[in-house]
């Protein structure tokens, strides 16, 4: 089970690294995302994995998962989801005023490409 | 009791099993595609399939704590799919 | 045999039938090759299939001495909302023309997911395949 | 108890949404609020620095919960001093971007403004990782907020890039976090420092992993070569007072690093001996270097400024990363200093550009206030690239003087005195092309944009550059408290059981583990 | 009275729906837990009539429960001939239609519950409504009598939806 | 007076004269004058202790730590530059005034004067080293402010540059030696240095120290090779070139020469550099000015000549070379400073320093004449005037050196030099003065009026005086001379007189004259020569090496910091793995503590899903749609995989979430291009893979890593598990962290969302005011749109589930302490609940009948949890201190009331306000000008045909 969860989080992040560097602004934020949940669910297992014992309290179990982690990766889901929030707004503006959505800035055309050499 | 609680078993193995296998049988026809109307589609199955593995685990693990994980996924999992068709239909899902 | 023997048994069983169901549902899902006629399987045949499975789980919950009934509920928001991602799909179908045209309706114009705003007749392409 | 400690954090937090719900449409409430925020802040501070000046520690248990269980803050003579210093460079900047108009030309900017507060000092008070990740979330969406304040095409593209590495910077904190609670079980500071001397020498590679992603994630701040990528378009596009109160953010970086690696992982810490021994140093060298040469090939002199913001940054890490006490001392001098220098710089440019349009580094007609924005910028330049009489002279001469006894302190003192002079040179050329090169063009051009900026604006600017005299004139004063600071961080068991040993809710002293 | 009535519950069944959602969540029946739900039930519908300006009249819940029962025996049958076409016909054999279904019913509740009905029970979608809101349109999975399945819907839908929406 | 005042008085009074400029010119000269008098006088005031031999000091702690303090020191050494200084500063002020013209800032000028003055008389009187190094520079700065001050020639800011740059090279290069030196001897104190000569020649660092330091000196004194900025540095206004060229700035290298001649000198290496510096410069600079047909310019290379001659004379080591180097210092102070004034005359009157132009003067400007006249022949070394005396000095110090083994090497050369010295006076007399009246002078040159040639007259006086009487000259030279020897040497016997007898130097300075009169004879073919011969220009290729260094330093940094955000992110992420792998290396590892669990089918299975969608999402990025499809089941997943290992919250939490990202991306994605075109290069593809893989593995290791093994610790969660009831008064711990344990990281969250809502919402608004606004207006769909926005089903469908949503979100928020859930789902599903009302019936019709603005919801969510912190003030707990109790009412079972709940609600608030603030906005942005607001909830509806009598009413009356 470890094996798997662990293989999932280095896929993930290799997915996530992969789209972030891609060259416009979409697929570097689905990066940043699968990123995240790389992340969270590394976060989450902090905690160590243990199936069937939720940190609900229940009279008469004494086995709960580490709750902790939970709430962290709680947290943190909350805060990527804002700042997902906020990097689509602010790279949704950037398209909508120069209509491009490369993520790098884009060398001058207009030095480099002299126009009516025939 | 045991033939029961036996039977339980193998039947909780079966469902896991066919589940699993419908999740990956619904993530084929969603790379496959060739439609949106058919990756929606595989989309919105494996939601309600992963409703089905919630309930499940919720059998299996003996718990009751699932209920609202499956709650919630029967109760807005149609919501992207709705979002996704409109987004196709309309192009702007909140007009 | 008890009652939740019974009860027991009764799980196991609802659990087949739903896995059943559920399996035959997304066969339909990959084996039909039109959009139309696999929107059929899923939509309904998964719906009762994962409705047999609430079953099992009310059943075994009952079996287990704390009888539960709020299940009911999660098949009844599937139920209520099934139609709606089906027929949301379906006019995804017919407006990216990936299906059999269908026919005039009998007395209106033509079907409301045709009737293309004027502005938008001259545009192509878009998100279709 | 006390509760001060927490009002640094509180106040803003409350006084943001109070400001969004009751003034939304009322600039000048918004500003009259803002301010008052600002100056009682001032006054807590100054207060708080009052009362841990005797080597006190003051301690906040969030929710009553004892350390490690719950979240607490902490004060002691570091964290209030960064706590003051963002005070009073956020008052300043408040009264420029106020004087100049900033505030409003888009919407929100004092609710993001006070919200940008509570994340900075949030992260100079807390004594929790996790917390520290969370301030840091909120001093970073706030800086989103405030980096695109009034909109633009290169704000926003610059914006996207800003955010997306600070997404990338994030997400690598929480890694950290995670490590450091798979290793450890704790995410409280003074617990931890408690915890990671358990650590045997059979099993080290996770503290030491986890130690490492921490300090990236604190270098990525305090932007240390080659992580520093984010900030030269990020500050150069921002509005001049947000790209002011961005000084104090790479500060953040750099205290989180002198925190965490003096009473965490400290030198002498056999676990993670070695780490970063090898690599912090010559990275600062090198933003040291990068930040210089930068100043040298600016073409715009809003950039100028980002790449000095960098190179100062490169000057503080080089004294931090002796990890002596005499280098945290001189670190700490020197943020003082490279705050204040970089935000008045910043705010000087801004000058040029209400009267020049842009700030290109090209030959253009002469503008309104000439005389004393070029006075101001003299002023800003020499403090910037370290020449005397001002504090980043007397900075400099303290990282040279601490680096003495370091193996590379040939390196440090060639790359400091030689990139100081790149910086002059890089100065000079900026200053004269736009404060002399502009009286010899022709006046006929000189109707077109003669504005001159508002009187607020040179106060604001004015008084930046007056606390850096200030920070000169009283540098002997200035040195013997980050002296005093350096040796507390160095001898943290005050701190350690200040927070481990206070009983809390449900908990007796020693409790617990 | 009528007014002040209707001010308060602007959807009376909606906060017994209501009330008995709350209920099942529950998953315990107790007199307290009932009257919250109820004073819920009145608070949300309150809240959110805006966005339901109309109130239905004249819904019959008797008969909806017996059209409920007929579908929900639909229901499962229909599954399991969909689950033998899935299983046995071969796509070559299929026989899918379109069918159009002229609507007597008006009220879009009503129009709802019946395109819902026809695609819950196997076999039928429905996919469109014409631009007038006039005619239905049906997929059929497979079918050698498309009119016969109209038929059959008119008759064995409509006709009640028409007696619990009148 | 204090030391201190005399050194503040310029500084302070240079704010003065900058106040005053509205006062009038002569309001500016004015008080400009005073500050400089008081500080002579206050000078003055000390000359009995300097007289007596005493060393008058004063000091103020600054950084003691550091070493760098406030000391100041007053001996002979630093009371005759002082009155250099503060002397000739008078007369450059009083001169000034008149040399200014009315365009001229004078207030300006005189500001930079006193600074300039203030920071050369602190360089002199320091007795810190550091202190030193700070007045050092501040001459570097202020010098740069004066030699620039006519900002619009371009020579005057080329050559402020210059002078900075140079002489600023020199002052970094002098803190490393200045900090070598304070670390042998353990003191920055001058006092404490000057007494460890053994010490510090014995050390190892000597010469790195020696060089650092000399460094320093030659470039600020002008010596070869640092000789060129001298002469560019004449773009200054005159009296600027005056006071920097003749008593202050260039003298500084010499004074620190002097000053520090106990300690560094008298060794070899001291000797090699010092000497030959000095006899290069000399002879080059001369050969040089006797070309320059630029008065100022001639005068300047004289200057670097002359300190070349002074400097050689301190390399010497002797101690007769430090009282003769000392001695010209004084002679040269105040015929070079005579002269430069008296070029500026001439400038002034005929509107040029071309010698070239000029000839015939003498009649024209006789007082210039006869001024200028005597100050050059002394300069030449004629007997009779001050500098012959010192020059006779030098020759016969010459006469006793020895370099490279050539007794006849320094003689020679010193000669030589001498010789072209004599000439270039010549030369300056006569060609600029002697000779036919010409007709055609830019303008008509005649004398100035007193306030102008008074200055330079003063100072031919004391050329004259002492030429005369060099015994009046002795004693004082002897003082300073004595305490520039410390106690290292004793002071020469030797007298100041004309006459020596027929000694060698006075057959080489006959020579020298005599040669100088000879070369004047063969002029014209001499310049032939030096034309025709080539000659590297310093201007020119300093210039070259500066745009160089400034190009190469563009040609790093700009393509590297060219907004390649890709790059960026490529070089950060590989920074980062190998740190990390450097860490993993370095360290140890164990064997694993804990037993692996075995894998589950349907952990397999969703492993498969998870790992299929991320590669496919990786595969068919490309296609927007799709990817956004895959990320959906990559977040499902997850959401699963929470559920399985025991995290409900999780679970809920990721599945709300991503249903509101798809929907927030899905709004973005309208305007976006649907497909992201091919771009990347294979190659860039393989590298970027490269980097992914290798950050991937880096993960999986270190979650494998700790997976396997416990923590070393109990983790502090157990503390938490125990207490959630007793002291939260939950059952849901996960709940209970979120709301009491660690209600703060909950309270920053919560601000953290209501932040991105405000962004969001303020951008919208940017935008919607800016040019996108037309662009956004009059956009095109770019895909035909299907008809029927709001269909039937749908909304009758939500008209129904909306309210029951909207009660489990209730319901989910009311049990989240005991329960999975919590305000943050709960917000979540109410948000959901009404994107879903906003899908069915529009964006328009659905906002106009809300009723609550949503910045009010965030604000109030955020205030609620804020005051429910402060609340725990008033019982006198921390911020955010739960409580809780049991009520009951009847009907109802006893339930729980708790603080935390309310915190919780303010959690729930702003989640709600912030999702749909953030929605909307992206909503507000595809409002389109074509449109017109839906006037029903939905576009079809039968039922409108025959509507029923009493629902009739209008459907927007709350708009
Ligand atoms: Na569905
Ligand atoms: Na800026």
């Amino acid at each position: 089970m470890e094996l798997l969860v662990a293989t999932a989080i280095g896929i993930m992040t290799a997915g996530g690294l992969y789209l972030v560097l891609r060259l416009r602004t979409f697929p570097v934020i689905l990066g940043m995302s699968l990123l995240t949940y790389a992340v969270n669910v590394f976060l989450f297992a902090s905690g160590r994995l243990t199936v069937g014992a939720p940190p609900i309290l229940r009279d008469g179990v004494t086995t709960y998962t580490d709750p902790l982690p939970q709430a962290l990766v709680l947290t943190a889901i909350v805060i990527s989801f804002g700042m997902t929030a906020v990097v689509v707004m602010i790279a949704l503006g950037a398209f909508l005023g120069a209509d491009d959505d490369h993520v790098d800035d884009q060398p001058d055309t207009a030095d480099t490409k002299p126009e009516g050499k025939a | 009791m045991t033939s029961a609680l036996g039977l339980l078993n193998i039947a909780l193995v079966i469902a896991f099993v066919s589940l699993a296998l419908g999740q990956v049988l619904s993530m084929v026809r969603l790379m496959l595609g060739p439609t949106y109307g058919d990756r929606i589609l595989a989309l919105d199955t494996m939601v309600i399939n992963a409703l089905g593995l919630v309930v499940v685990i919720g059998i299996r693990q003996g718990v009751q704590i699932y209920f609202e994980v499956s709650l919630l996924i029967a109760m807005l999992g149609f919501v992207s799919t709705v979002a996704l068709a409109r987004f196709i239909l309309r192009g702007d899902i909140i007009e | 045999m008890t009652l939740d023997v019974i009860a027991t048994y009764a799980t196991a069983v609802f659990l087949l039938i739903g896995s059943g169901f559920v399996i035959v549902g997304v066969i339909g899902l990959l084996k039909f090759n039109d959009p139309m006629t696999r929107l059929h399987a899923p939509t309904k045949v998964g719906t009762i299939g994962i409705g047999m499975l609430l079953l099992a789980s009310m059943t075994h919950a009952f079996a287990s001495g704390d009888g539960s009934l709020h299940e009911l509920l999660i098949m009844a928001f599937l139920f209520v909302t099934a139609p709606i991602s089906a027929n949301f799909i379906a006019k995804v179908n017919i407006h990216s023309r990936t299906c059999e045209v269908p026919p005039s309706p009998s007395r209106d114009d033509t079907w409301s997911t045709l009737k293309s705003p004027d502005l938008d007749q001259e545009i192509k392409g878009g998100v279709q395949e | 108890m006390n509760h001060w400690i927490i009002a640094p954090v509180v106040l803003p937090a409350v006084l943001a949404p109070f400001i969004v719900l009751a003034a939304r449409y009322h600039i000048g409430i918004q500003r009259t609020f803002s301010v008052a925020g600002v100056l009682a802040l001032m006054a807590i501070a100054l207060g708080l620095v009052v009362q841990v000046s005797d080597g006190s520690i003051l301690l906040y248990q969030l929710s009553h919960w004892a350390a490690p269980f719950g979240i607490v803050l902490v004060g002691d003579r570091l964290s209030t001093m960064m706590v003051l210093l963002t005070v009073v460079l956020a008052l300043f900047v408040l009264l420029y971007a106020i004087g100049s108009g900033w505030d409003n030309r888009g919407r929100h900017f004092h609710a993001l403004f006070q919200f940008q507060l509570m994340g900075i000092l949030g992260a100079f008070l807390t004594g929790d990782l996790f917390n520290l990740f969370v301030f840091f979330e909120v001093l970073l969406i706030a800086s989103y907020g405030l980096m695109i304040h009034a909109g633009g095409n290169a704000r926003l593209k610059a914006g996207v890039q800003y955010v997306l590495f600070n997404l990338v910077g994030s997400t690598l904190f929480l890694f950290a976090l995670g490590s450091i609670y798979a290793e450890t079980g704790t995410l409280n500071m003074a617990d931890l420092a408690n915890r990671v001397t358990l650590i045997g020498a059979e099993e080290t590679v996770g503290i030491r992993v986890a130690a490492v992603l921490l300090l990236l994630v604190f270098a990525i701040k305090a932007a240390v070569v080659p992580l520093h990528f984010w900030l030269p378009s990020s500050y150069a596009e921002a509005p001049a007072p947000v790209a002011a109160l961005f000084a104090i953010m790479t500060k953040v970086g750099a205290y989180a690093i002198i925190r965490v690696y003096t009473m965490i992982f400290p030198p002498d810490l056999q676990a993670t001996a070695g780490l970063h021994d090898l690599w912090l140093l010559p990275a600062a060298l090198v933003s040291l270097a990068i930040g210089m040469v930068g100043v040298l090939a600016a073409r715009r002199l809003d950039r100028l400024v980002a790449f000095s913001v960098i190179g100062s940054m490169g000057m503080v890490m080089v004294a931090i990363s002796l990890f002596t006490p005499a280098g945290i001392a001189a670190a700490l001098y020197y943020i003082v200093h490279s705050t204040l220098a970089g935000a008045a710089l910043f705010l000087i440019s801004d000058l040029v550009r209400t009267g020049r349009a842009n700030l290109e580094l090209t030959p253009q007609p002469p503008f309104g206030g000439l005389a004393l924005t070029a006075g101001l910028f003299f002023a800003g330049a020499i403090a910037m690239a370290g020449l005397p009489p001002l504090s980043g002279f007397l900075g400099k001469l303290l990282v040279l003087d601490a680096a003495i006894g370091s193996d590379l302190v040939v390196w440090i003192w060639v790359i400091v005195l030689v990139s100081s002079l790149i910086g002059i040179v890089g100065f000079a050329r900026a200053g004269s092309m736009v404060f002399w090169k502009s009286h010899g063009e022709a006046a006929s051009e000189v109707a077109s944009a003669m504005t001159r900026p508002a009187v607020l604006s040179y106060v604001a600017a004015g008084g930046l550059i007056s606390l850096l005299v200030a920070n000169t004139v009283f540098a002997g004063q200035m040195h013997a408290y980050t002296t005093t600071m350096a040796a507390e961080l160095f001898a943290p068991q005050p701190y350690i059981s200040t927070v481990v040993d206070t009983p809390g809710k449900l908990s007796k002293p020693k409790e617990g583990l | 009275m009528a007014r002040a009535f209707r001010w308060l519950l602007p959807h009376p069944l909606l906060t017994l729906l209501l009330t008995l959602v709350w209920t099942l969540l529950q998953n315990e029946v107790s007199a307290g837990m009932v009257v919250f739900g109820l004073i819920l039930g009145i608070i949300i519908p309150w809240g959110t009539s805006i966005w339901w300006p109309d109130t239905p009249k004249g819904f019959r819940p008797g008969k909806m429960i017996s059209y409920s029962i007929i579908v929900l025996w639909d229901i499962i049958v229909a599954n399991v001939q969909v689950a033998w076409i899935v299983l046995t016909v071969p796509n070559s054999r299929l026989k899918p239609a379109w069918i159009v279904v002229p609507l007597d019913l008006r009220k879009p509740e009503a129009i709802t519950v019946l395109a819902g009905t026809i695609t819950l029970t196997p076999g039928t979608v429905s996919a469109d409504l014409s631009d007038e809101g006039h005619s239905l349109l049906v997929h059929v999975l497979h079918t050698d009598d498309p009119d016969a399945v109209r038929d059959e819907i008119k008759v064995r839908y409509e006709r009640r939806l028409k007696e619990i929406f009148s | 007076m204090s030391l201190f005042l005399i050194v503040a008085l310029p500084f302070f009074g240079a704010l003065l004269p900058g106040l005053m400029n509205s006062a009038g010119r002569s309001a500016c000269a004015g008080v400009t004058f005073t500050v400089s008098l008081a500080a002579f006088v206050g000078l003055l005031t000390n000359l009995p202790s300097v007289l007596s031999g005493d060393v008058v000091m004063a000091r103020v702690d600054w950084m003691p730590a550091l070493g760098l303090n406030f000391t100041l020191m007053l001996d002979g050494l630093g009371f005759f530059f002082a009155l250099l200084i503060l002397g000739i500063g008078l007369l450059i002020i009083a001169y000034a005034r008149h040399y200014l013209s009315r365009d001229d800032n004078m207030g300006e000028f005189f500001t930079y004067l006193l600074l300039f003055q203030g920071a050369m008389v602190g360089i002199v009187l320091s007795d810190n080293i550091l202190l030193l190094l700070i007045f050092w520079e501040l001459t570097s700065l202020s010098s740069f402010l004066l030699i620039g001050y006519w900002k619009h020639l371009p020579e005057g800011r080329q050559g402020a540059r210059m002078a900075l740059v140079v002489t600023g090279t020199g002052g970094l290069a002098m803190i490393g030696g200045m900090l070598i030196l304070g670390q042998i001897v353990g003191s920055y104190d001058l006092s404490v240095i000057l007494a460890n000569r053994d010490l510090i020649q014995a050390d190892p660092l000597y010469v790195p120290a020696l060089i650092l330091i000399l460094l320093g000196c030659f470039t600020k004194s002008a010596q070869f090779p640092f000789h060129f900025w001298l002469p560019h540095a004449m773009a200054a206004p005159t009296p600027v070139s005056a006071y920097l060229h003749s008593a202050t700035m260039v003298k500084a290298g010499l004074f620190l020469m002097a000053r520090m001649w106990p300690v560094l000198s008298g060794t070899p290496e001291w000797f090699m550099i010092v000497t030959t510096a000095g006899l290069v410069t000399m002879v080059l600079a001369a050969v040089i000015a006797l070309f320059k047909h630029d008065l100022k310019a001639l005068l300047a290379f004289s200057t670097v000549s002359h300190l070349g001659l002074i400097t050689m004379l301190l390399g010497t080591g002797t101690a007769f070379g430090a009282m003769a180097a000392m001695f010209h210092i004084l002679n040269h102070a105040t015929f070079k400073a005579a002269l430069f004034m008296s070029a500026g005359i001439v400038d002034h009157e005929a509107h040029t320093r071309d010698i070239r132009r000029l000839g015939g003067l003498r009649t024209l400007m006789p007082v210039t004449f006869v001024i200028v006249t005597l100050a050059a022949l002394s300069m030449a070394g004629i007997p009779l005037l001050n500098g012959f005396l010192s020059k006779e000095m030098m020759l016969e110090e010459a006469t006793h050196t020895t370099l490279f083994g050539m007794p006849w090497l320094v003689p020679a050369l010193a000669t030589f030099g001498s010789l072209f010295s004599a000439a270039y006076c010549f030369r300056l007399i006569g060609h600029v003065f002697l000779g036919p009246v010409r007709n055609d002078y830019p303008a008509k040159p005649h004398d100035p009026g007193a306030g102008l040639w008074l200055p330079p007259a003063i100072l031919v006086v004391f050329v004259v005086g002492i030429g005369i009487a060099p015994f009046l000259a002795e004693p004082f030279v002897k003082l300073v001379t004595a305490s520039v020897l410390g106690g290292e040497a004793e002071v020469p016997k030797a007298y100041f007189k004309i006459w020596h007898g027929l000694v060698p130097a006075l057959f080489m300075s006959i020579a020298a004259v005599v040669g100088g009169l000879l070369l004047m004879a063969v002029y014209n073919p001499a310049l032939r020569l030096w034309d025709a011969a080539p000659r590297p220009e310093a201007k020119v290729i300093f210039e070259a090496i500066v745009e160089a260094v400034a190009r190469l330093a563009r040609r790093l940094i700009l393509p590297l910091h060219n907004g390649a955000f890709t790059r960026y992110a490529v070089i950060g992420a590989i920074a980062i793995v190998a740190a990390g792998l450097h860490a993993w290396i370095s360290g140890t590892a164990a064997a694993p503590t804990r037993t692996m669990q075995p894998a589950t089918p349907i952990a397999i299975a969703g492993w498969l899903m998870l790992v299929g969608a991320t590669c496919g999402l990786v595969l068919m990025h490309r296609d927007r749609l799709l990817s956004l499809i895959l990320i959906g089941i990559v977040g499902l997943m997850v959401s699963i995989g929470f559920a399985f290992f025991s995290a409900p919250d999780l679970a809920m939490t990721q599945f709300t979430v991503e249903v509101v990202t798809i929907i927030l991306l899905l709004l973005a994605l309208n305007f976006l291009p649907k497909r992201t075109p091919v771009e990347s290069s294979v190659l860039r593809r393989v590298r970027d893979a490269g980097v992914a893989i290798a950050g991937g593995l880096a993960t999986f290791t270190l979650a494998y890593h700790y997976l396997l093994r416990d923590a070393i610790g109990t983790p502090i969660s157990e503390f938490h598990l125990a207490n959630s009831y007793k002291g939260g008064g939950g059952t849901n711990v996960v709940n209970v962290i979120l709301v009491d344990f660690r209600g703060f990281d909950t309270y920053g969250e919560i601000i953290v969302l209501g932040i991105a809502a405000l962004l969001i919402y303020a951008l919208t608004e940017t935008l919607l005011r800016g040019p996108v606004r037309a662009r956004l207006l009059n956009r095109k769909p770019d895909q035909p749109r299907a008809g029927d926005m709001h269909p039937m089903m749908m909304v009758v469908l939500t008209r129904v589930v909306m309210p029951v949503v909207l009660m489990v979100g209730f319901y989910i928020f009311l049990r989240g302490h005991n329960e999975p859930g919590g305000g943050f789902i709960a917000g979540l599903i109410v948000s959901i609940a009404v994107v879903m009302q906003y899908m069915a019936s529009g964006f328009a019709w659905t906002s106009a009948r809300l009723k609550y603005p949503y910045h009010g919801v965030i604000g109030a969510g955020v205030l609620i949890a804020g005051l429910t912190g402060i609340g725990s003030w008033f019982v006198g707990k921390p911020f955010l201190t739960s409580d809780f109790t049991y009520v009951r009412i009847p009907p109802f079972q006893e339930f729980e009331l708790a603080t935390a709940a309310l915190f919780d609600l303010g959690v729930f608030l702003s989640v709600v306000g912030a999702v749909m603030l953030s929605l909307e906005s992206f909503s507000r942005l595809a409002r389109r000008a074509d449109e017109t607001d839906s006037e029903y909830p939905m576009d079809i509806d039968p039922s409108r045909d025959n509507p029923p009598p009493d629902a009739v009413q209008p459907a927007r009356e709350s708009v």
